[in-house]
């Protein structure tokens, strides 16, 4: 296999780059409309498989990329969700221009932002430089603010200005905290791009100067956080997951948060291996308790249903960010395991929320009802995501809750008390919502899904499978990466 | 000449918290363009000086950046929108100008303590350099805050925004600066002639950011 | 040998209640009318009335199910069961540990149970309005029994009839528990047989009455069997607070024939003391308002369960 | 942490290492069936398009694959299988694996699971085809099935919680099966929301256990020393989530919501057997798990216990609608449940080993007996549901000509029920009472007082329920029809009267012979408090004694002989010497000529008094009388008002606060851009507060 690899022309890390960002100029630059979303969906799917690649040979250290297990994690999971997501977007698109919410030339701007996206993206994960991973990320920030305004409809704009706004304050204090993290190595490690390489930072760490670090970290947390949609900094999240074309909210809930995640994992590692620091760890346990519980409240007033979800987002990313603050081995791999859930299970409701959407020809909870007997297979598929992302079994959120909660309160059992009250709270105001859309007499409008439910179907079982089964190496190589995170 | 370039160094970027202040003391938009065009040669200023005393040449396009977009370009195009837009009238402010100032003041003594105690060991021009620059970052977030209208919400924004190029050209031979600074530039670019305000003024005739912001779910 | 006699002696129990009951019931009236200055029927009277009831037709509603027709046969049973497990004139009976004080309640409570069915099958409101005041008063009459067997049990360590009375025999004591038991007892018993102050066994159409309103359609042959059962149900609990309270006399298990007669004869004079003094109570007594009875068995269950408290008191554990 | 747990990822993880203990162990049998019956599950929807075909086969295959577990179950329960050994697959937490096992306590819950499963699946051969969304059904039947037995079979907490979580997801499938309906809907909601939570606690309960090392298994948790307070918290949390499950007041409120919104024969399963699971899950935890109780558990337990039993029958017997009455004589008897479960805690921290025995022992009888007579009565009420399309007694009655085979079934169930001999109910209320007894000789002058006033609570409630009883069966199946479809009922189908049939078959054994029910909990007994009752002769005396022959004794056989023989002499003595002749006439009513089935005595007003009595206390409840003044012809109103006392004082007022607060934070969905940005700038003025003063 790797001597296959060896074949290969190019790096498989750069193609991993490379192919979308070539895909993106192509995209931008050529018209055409039934295969701009094959060539989407052809890209997405090369760049998953390069992806794959990274899992069995990883290329030498150098450069500006790099890989180890932490990202490996990040990048096939995103690739993947992107690769899904394209595939399901295809359908959606189609649709859109059917009913004339979006024209060719909207087509053309979709596709190429789509791929810069994950561009984007990949690059943010792989980059071995602070400054390069903070472009990166600024990047992607502009690409989906972009597509949230591509509607052009009043509240789109709103939710697209909203969004950019705060997305560039964060970006501006992840910068200077960057900056001060490169203040903090320059003495150590000397002045030059060797003091901003992650490799040598987390190899020097130690040497820093910790309050430094400290500074900075509390400028990463807001920053990155912010991209993360931690309470109180989530405010562009739900609208822009409102407003966006339904692909953008399941590559926004199932990808962007996580990228953003992972940079924040980034920074705790090196501060975790500076003995002087405060531990990052309580800062990421409050801020993600907060919203874990702020969003369980929000969740029951919501009239639209993309909000509703996108709120159920920024609840999980509370509950991951709690667990890695918890930190320990349990803890760590109870949030890797629930974030890579909840980006399976988050896009595959959006999928299915895009096919109701289009079915019923709107967005509002109200007027949705009835589903699983309008609509049995979406309805009945929306019933199984909304268990799973609500954290029932035998479906793979479970498992990780159970692991959170549980290690939580054996090791802190006070922190468990508004733990579990904030997961009942939300899951009422799921379970609530839940039974008046798939329950019920239907009512209002409603065509025939002529989209594809496989994306979505996937999705579900890998979540199903993870939930009762997870591949033992799959469970190695997250254990490593937990005892990674400290 | 070590102490003649530390006390130059700490005396434009002090400039630049001074000028900050005067941003927040502004209650006239073109006044407020105004200073914020001086803002950005204070900025420029200071960068060449540590580009100088760094022997870091590259810094010197980072200034030049500076130099013509901040300083300029964009103090051009903002006043011809202002002037386009008819919203050349006094700027509300929350809590009035006396506030400001003093929470300006506050945010000030805060950054002071923090990085001051924190960059103990860093060597001096970095640190008080880095101190400043947090201030001047705090004051920009300040001014963003207590400033109803989007040109001056703007302004903040860059303000903001020179704190961190003065930041990272402070923070010794930090590679990538040229390119942040670029990559930051092509923010403000989008955020000032970007979409959303030609977008804005075709739909609403302000971008006064009340009219962006009265967003209610319960209206769709 | 031994089998034999103590299943004869079995035989004897049953048959002897059965014969005894209806003059239980003659007696009552007999002191009864004494006391009003009246003559009185006659002792046999209720043995006639039987006869009579027996050789009538039965008039049966036309919507009577075969619930309603088999009801009377259980009811009988039931109770005839609980009173042949009853010491009356001998302890250690053949099959006295099939049921303990506990079975013989409940035995009481499916023949109650069966006969509030009956009450309601036909559909009428009399029955019904019976069925649920019959309830309601066993609602509390059940556990009041259940607190006076438990200060019994507490005191003789056993549940067994035959042995509670051996017990009782043996170990003569004076214990404020065993009073208020006794108190207790004497109330449950007045509201399980519709005496007065709870029932009146004497009234027909009045809307206070339980036990006739639910026995109202019955006629003839059913009539009689219920009537015999309601004789029965009243002398075991005659012969119950004799047996716990009053024990001398019973003759002690495997004991000759003269002992037995022994033991019938005073048996034969503690039903006739009892029905005195039932008579005597309810002469003097009035009837009560159908909701003021759940609070004088309110206070049997209570006297019951202060009876056990007190029994930690006075036996130190 | 979990470094013990983290470092032997692959140690359990290495596959099912079932070949060397031999393919015949139950367990691996019990396994199987399960996985039958999630295959059926997966297989019904693709089936459901002909439900004409797919209901037969899939209730036909539950039922088997019960039928099978049952006998698996019952062979490993009297010791005929070697249940040694357990099975642990490479499924669920990766470190931990899937471990499953049968040890007596988990196969008695199996007998009594499987039991009630395999007879509703029989009962539902014939009531699944009056179903109207048999897809809606068939699916999830077979999974509620499988869910239950893997909570019994499971030996670890996630494997467990699973099967817990996932028993309550099924069910609340089966109770949305007729959505259309709003309370039902509601009653799923409630229900839902009720079973996370219990499901939350007692994943705390497990994780207090697990301790901070994460040790799942069921094996290494049981024999660990912890702290001092730990072991108490733990019986709190397992009072909440197994309670919940259970519906102890008062965390019952769901339950008379949700058991009778289901299909009757999933009520069935609901009431009679998956508040066994709960039970389960109970003693698992306390008497097993979490290692020496301390004496004041067992008076929490039987307060508990006594509390809802009376509350449970008190609310039944005011109830109007049968199934509903149903579920809250379920509460009563999970009551009873927890009241013995609560004195064999008692005695077993005063090592009193014997009484214990009796208690416990008691306790699984009666949660046997329930499951029994449980679900005869659900079947009845099915039933009744079929044949009128009432669940209203008020507008039923006179059944008994109608359905005379069903009304046979439903009474004989309405008798045991009512702990009536000699039929079930009452053997194990009468082998509590004899632990109750037993109480003075507890050294805790508390629990000396407390138990006698339980015993009384307990016998109230068994008063009380046969009051409630002779209502509903009264109401229901006796008197004239008070509607059309009373008077149109038709009777059920075989099938549904051949599972009653059998269910009522069950009560009478287990009421004349509960001997052998006893010695078969023996070994339970043994392992829960290391001792056993004295083995029950079944002959010559059939008759069972708890503690010694001289303390009491009792014999269903006989009493059930010794009825029979009387019963057959007094019948012979009649019809030898009395008139035979019957003359029908109208019913005599003390000469009130054809009164209409209006004057009938109803449900109502059976309840009045006893609502007059008790309702103040229990209910609050009063009545609001509206009389015109004088001269106005216009009749007089009365109005009764009744408050259910939990749900007003616990959950309405959480409910309320919840969604004022969430009112409240949900104008955060509509600030300016500016204030939240002003949010922003706060939180980052106040760490780098924190960092100043901190650093």
């Amino acid at each position: 296999m790797t001597s296959i690899l060896a074949l290969l022309p190019f790096r498989p890390v750069d193609a991993v780059i490379a192919v979308p960002a070539l895909a993106a100029i192509l995209l931008a630059a050529l018209p055409g409309r039934r295969w701009s979303a094959r060539l989407n969906v052809g890209a997405s799917l090369l760049t998953f498989l390069m992806a794959l690649t990274l899992l069995i040979e990883r290329p030498p250290g150098g450069g500006l990329l790099f890989v180890d297990d932490l990202n490996v994690v990040f990048v096939v999971l995103g690739t993947f969700v992107g690769f899904t997501t394209s595939v399901f977007s295809a359908s959606y698109i189609a649709h859109e221009i059917e009913i004339g919410r979006l024209t060719l030339g909207h087509l053309r701007f979709y596709h190429g932002m789509y791929q810069a996206l994950a561009f984007a993206m990949n690059l943010g994960l792989l980059a071995d430089n602070i400054g390069l991973m903070w472009v990166a990320v600024e990047l992607a920030t502009l690409t989906t603010v972009l597509m949230v305004g591509i509607y052009r409809t009043h509240d789109a704009l709103e939710a697209a200005w909203k969004y950019f706004i705060l997305g560039s304050v964060g970006i501006a204090l992840a910068l200077f905290g960057t900056i001060l993290v490169y203040m903090a190595a320059q003495p150590a490690i000397g002045e030059g791009e060797k003091a901003m390489v992650w490799t040598v930072l987390v190899a020097e760490a130690a040497k820093f100067n910790p309050e430094l670090l400290n500074v900075a970290f509390v400028f990463l947390m807001l920053g990155y956080g912010t991209k993360v949609g931690l309470a109180p900094l989530h405010a562009w999240l739900p609208d822009a997951h409102a407003e966006g074309p339904t692909p953008i909210s399941a590559v926004l809930s199932g990808l962007l948060l996580n990228v953003a995640l992972y940079a924040l994992l980034r920074f705790k590692m090196l501060l975790a291996a500076n003995p002087g620091t405060v531990a990052p760890g309580p800062l990421m346990a409050t801020l993600g308790l907060l919203s874990l519980i702020f969003a369980g409240f929000m969740l029951y007033r919501r009239r639209d249903i993309k909000r509703l979800f996108a709120y159920s987002s920024i609840e999980h990313m509370g509950l991951v960010t709690f667990a890695f603050g918890m930190g320990g081995p349990l803890a760590n791999f109870a949030g890797l395991l629930h974030m890579t859930m909840h980006s399976l299970t988050k896009s595959a409701i959006f999928f299915a929320v895009g096919q109701i959407a289009q079915a019923k020809g709107t967005q509002r909870l109200a007027e949705i009802r009835g589903l699983t007997q309008s609509h049995p297979m979406l309805g009945w598929s929306l019933v199984v995501g909304v268990a799973a992302i609500a954290g029932l079994p035998p479906l793979g959120i479970f498992m990780s809750e159970f692991l959170i909660v549980s290690s939580t309160f054996a090791r802190h059992p006070l922190l468990a008390v508004p733990l579990v009250f904030g997961l009942i709270v939300a899951f009422g105001a799921l379970v609530l919502r839940l039974s008046d859309v798939a329950f019920g007499e239907p009512e209002g409008r409603s065509e025939p899904v002529e989209a594809s439910y496989l994306p979505m179907v996937a999705h579900l079982a890998l979540v199903l499978t993870a939930g009762l089964w997870l591949p033992p190496p799959l469970v190695a190589w997250f254990q490593h990466v937990a005892r990674m995170l400290g | 000449m070590g102490g003649f370039a530390l006390d130059l160094a700490h005396l434009l970027a002090g400039g630049m918290v001074l000028v900050s202040f005067m941003l927040l003391y502004q209650n006239r938009m073109f006044g407020l363009l105004n200073v914020f065009a001086l803002h950005a040669v204070v900025l420029t200023a200071s960068v060449a000086w540590q580009a100088f005393i760094q022997q870091a040449p590259h810094l010197y396009v980072t200034a030049a950046i500076a130099l013509v977009l901040k300083a300029i370009v964009i103090p051009l195009a903002l006043r011809r929108m202002v002037v386009r837009l008819e919203i050349h009238r006094s700027i509300e402010t929350v809590g009035g100008i006396g506030l400001t100032m003093l929470m300006g003041i506050a945010l000030v003594a805060l950054s002071m303590m923090v990085m001051l105690q924190a960059a103990a060991d860093a060597d001096p021009l970095a640190r008080e350099d880095v101190a400043l620059a947090l201030s001047v970052i705090l004051l920009g977030l300040l001014m963003m805050v207590t400033r109803y209208n989007a040109v001056s919400q703007i302004i903040g924004f860059m303000s903001l925004e020179n704190g961190l190029i003065l930041a990272a050209a402070g923070a010794k031979g930090m590679p990538l600066v040229v390119e942040i600074s670029i990559a930051f530039s092509v923010l403000v670019a989008f955020i000032v002639i970007g979409v959303f305000l030609f977008r804005i003024r075709e739909r609403f005739d302000s971008v006064d950011t009340h009219a962006l912001d009265d967003y209610r779910e319960g209206r769709q | 040998m031994g089998m034999i006699r103590d299943l004869a002696i079995q035989g004897a129990q049953m048959v002897f209640v059965l014969v005894l009951a209806p003059l239980l019931l003659g007696l009552t009236r007999k002191f009864k009318a004494r006391m009003l200055d009246r003559v009185g029927p006659p002792l046999l009277q209720p043995y006639r009335d039987l006869a009579k009831l027996v050789r009538k037709d039965v008039v049966l509603a036309e919507n009577a199910s075969w619930l309603f027709r088999t009801a009377p046969y259980m009811i009988f049973a039931a109770t005839w069961v609980a009173a042949a497990l009853v010491p009356t004139f001998a302890t250690g009976l053949q099959f006295s540990w099939t049921a303990d004080l506990i079975a013989i309640t409940a035995l009481l409570a499916s023949a109650r149970f069966f006969l509030a069915l009956a009450g309601m099958d036909i559909g009428t409101a009399f029955g019904g309005i019976g069925a649920s005041r019959e309830m309601l008063f066993a609602s509390l009459a059940e556990p009041a029994m259940i607190m006076m067997v438990f200060v019994v049990a507490l005191v003789a360590g056993s549940t067994q009839l035959s042995f509670v009375a051996n017990f009782m025999l043996t170990h003569v004591s004076l214990r404020v528990s065993l009073g208020m038991a006794l108190v207790a007892l004497v109330i449950v018993a007045l509201a399980e047989n519709a005496r007065i102050p709870v029932d009146n066994p004497a009234t027909h159409l009045e809307l206070t009455m339980v036990h006739e309103a639910m026995v109202l359609e019955y006629s003839g042959r059913h009539l009689a069997v219920i009537e015999l059962a309601a004789a029965l149900k009243l002398l075991l609990y005659v012969s119950l607070i004799a047996c716990v309270f009053v024990p001398w006399g019973l003759a002690p298990p495997h004991s000759g024939f003269w002992p037995l007669v022994v033991g019938a004869v005073t048996h034969l004079a503690k039903i006739t003391i009892g029905a005195f003094l039932l008579v005597f109570f309810e002469t003097s007594i009035a009837k009560m308002r159908v909701f003021r009875v759940p609070e004088l068995l309110g206070s049997a269950l209570m006297l019951g369960f202060l009876g056990t408290l007190l029994l930690f008191v006075s036996r130190s554990f | 942490m979990g470094d013990r747990g983290i470092g032997a990822e692959t140690a359990c993880a290495g596959g099912a290492d079932t070949a060397d203990e031999g393919v015949f162990m139950p367990v691996v049998v019990a396994l199987g069936s399960v996985a039958v019956l999630i295959l059926v599950a997966i297989a019904a929807p693709l089936a459901s398009r002909r439900p004409a075909i797919a209901t037969p086969v899939v209730y036909g295959t539950s039922g088997l694959a019960a039928l099978v577990l049952f006998v698996t179950a019952l062979a490993a329960l009297l010791g005929h299988l070697d249940v040694a050994g357990e099975v642990v697959l490479p499924l669920g937490l990766p470190w931990v694996g899937a471990h499953f096992r049968i040890d007596p306590l988990s196969a008695f819950f199996l007998v009594v699971v499987d039991l009630g499963a395999a007879t509703a699946s029989l009962y539902a051969l014939g009531y699944g085809a009056h179903e109207d969304h048999p897809e809606r059904v068939l699916p999830f039947y077979p999974a509620f099935l499988a869910g239950m037995n893997l909570v019994i079979l499971s030996a670890d907490a996630f494997s467990f919680l699973v099967g817990w979580e996932f028993m309550s997801l099924a069910s609340w499938a089966l109770v949305m099966a007729h959505h259309h309906e709003e309370e039902n809907r509601r009653a799923g909601y409630v229900y839902l929301v009720m079973a996370s939570f219990g499901t939350l606690m007692l994943l705390l309960a497990f994780g207090l256990m697990a301790g901070p090392d994460g040790v799942y298994a069921f094996a290494e948790m049981g024999n660990r020393v912890r702290e001092p307070w730990l072991p108490g918290l733990v019986l709190v949390l397992a009072l909440l989530g197994a309670g919940s499950k259970a519906g102890l007041v008062p965390l019952h409120v769901w339950l008379p919501l949700a058991h009778p919104a289901a299909p009757s024969h999933v009520s069935a399963l609901m009431s009679g057997v998956m508040t066994k699971v709960a039970v389960y899950g109970f003693v698992r935890i306390v008497f097993d798990l979490v290692g020496e109780p301390v004496w004041w558990w067992s008076a929490v337990v039987m307060g508990l216990g006594a509390l809802t039993a009376v509350l449970g029958v008190l609310h039944a017997i005011l109830e109007r609608d049968f199934k509903r009455l149903l579920a809250y004589s379920t509460v009563e008897n999970i009551g009873i449940v927890f009241i013995g479960l609560g004195l064999a805690l008692a005695f077993r921290t005063n090592e009193m080993a014997g009484p214990a025995a009796l208690a416990v022992t008691a306790a699984l009888f009666h949660a046997l007996n329930h499951s029994l007579f449980k679900g005869l009565m659900f079947f009845g009420a099915g039933a009744v549901l079929t044949a009128t399309g009432e669940r209203d007694i008020e507008k039923l009655g006179g059944l008994i000509h109608r359905l005379p085979v069903t009304a046979f079934f439903v009474l004989g169930g309405a008798v045991a029920i009512s702990a009536l001999p000699p039929l079930n109910g009452f053997v194990s209320e009468w082998m509590i009472f004899q632990a109750i007894l037993l109480s003075p000789d507890l050294p805790q002058w508390a629990l000396k007082f407390m138990v006698p006033a339980v015993g009384a609570a307990l016998a109230f409630s068994a008063a009380l329920a046969g009051a409630c009883f002779v209502r509903a069966y009264g109401v229901a199946f006796l008197g004239r029809p008070r509607s059309a479809a009373a008077a149109e009922a038709r009777e059920v189908d075989i099938l549904s009267r051949t599972a009653m049939a059998l269910l009522l078959g069950l009560c009478l054994l287990a009421g004349i012979v509960p001997g052998l029910v006893i010695d078969a909990a023996s070994s339970v007994a043994i392992q829960l408090v290391g001792h056993d009752m004295p083995p029950q002769p079944l002959f010559p005396s059939l008759s069972i004694v708890p503690v010694s022959e001289g303390r009491s004794s009792y014999s269903g056989m006989l009493v059930f002989i010794f009825i029979l023989i009387s019963s057959g002499l007094v019948i012979w003595a009649i019809h030898r010497f009395a008139s035979k002749t019957i003359r029908r006439g109208p019913a005599w009513d003390c000469g009130f000529p054809d009164a209409s089935p209006a004057t009938q005595y109803t449900a109502d007003s059976f309840a009045m008094p006893i609502r007059r009595v008790f309702g103040p206390v229990a209910f609050g409840s009063y009545i609001e009388r509206w009389m015109p003044p004088p001269g106005d012809p216009s009749p007089a109103r009365l109005k009764v008002v009744r408050h259910d006392l939990p749900w007003e004082i616990l959950y309405a007022p959480i409910s309320g606060r919840v969604s004022r607060l969430a009112e409240r934070l949900n104008t955060l969905q509509f600030l300016s851009i500016r204030s939240y940005l002003s949010l922003v700038f706060a939180a980052l003025v106040g760490l780098l507060v924190v960092v100043a003063i901190w650093a």
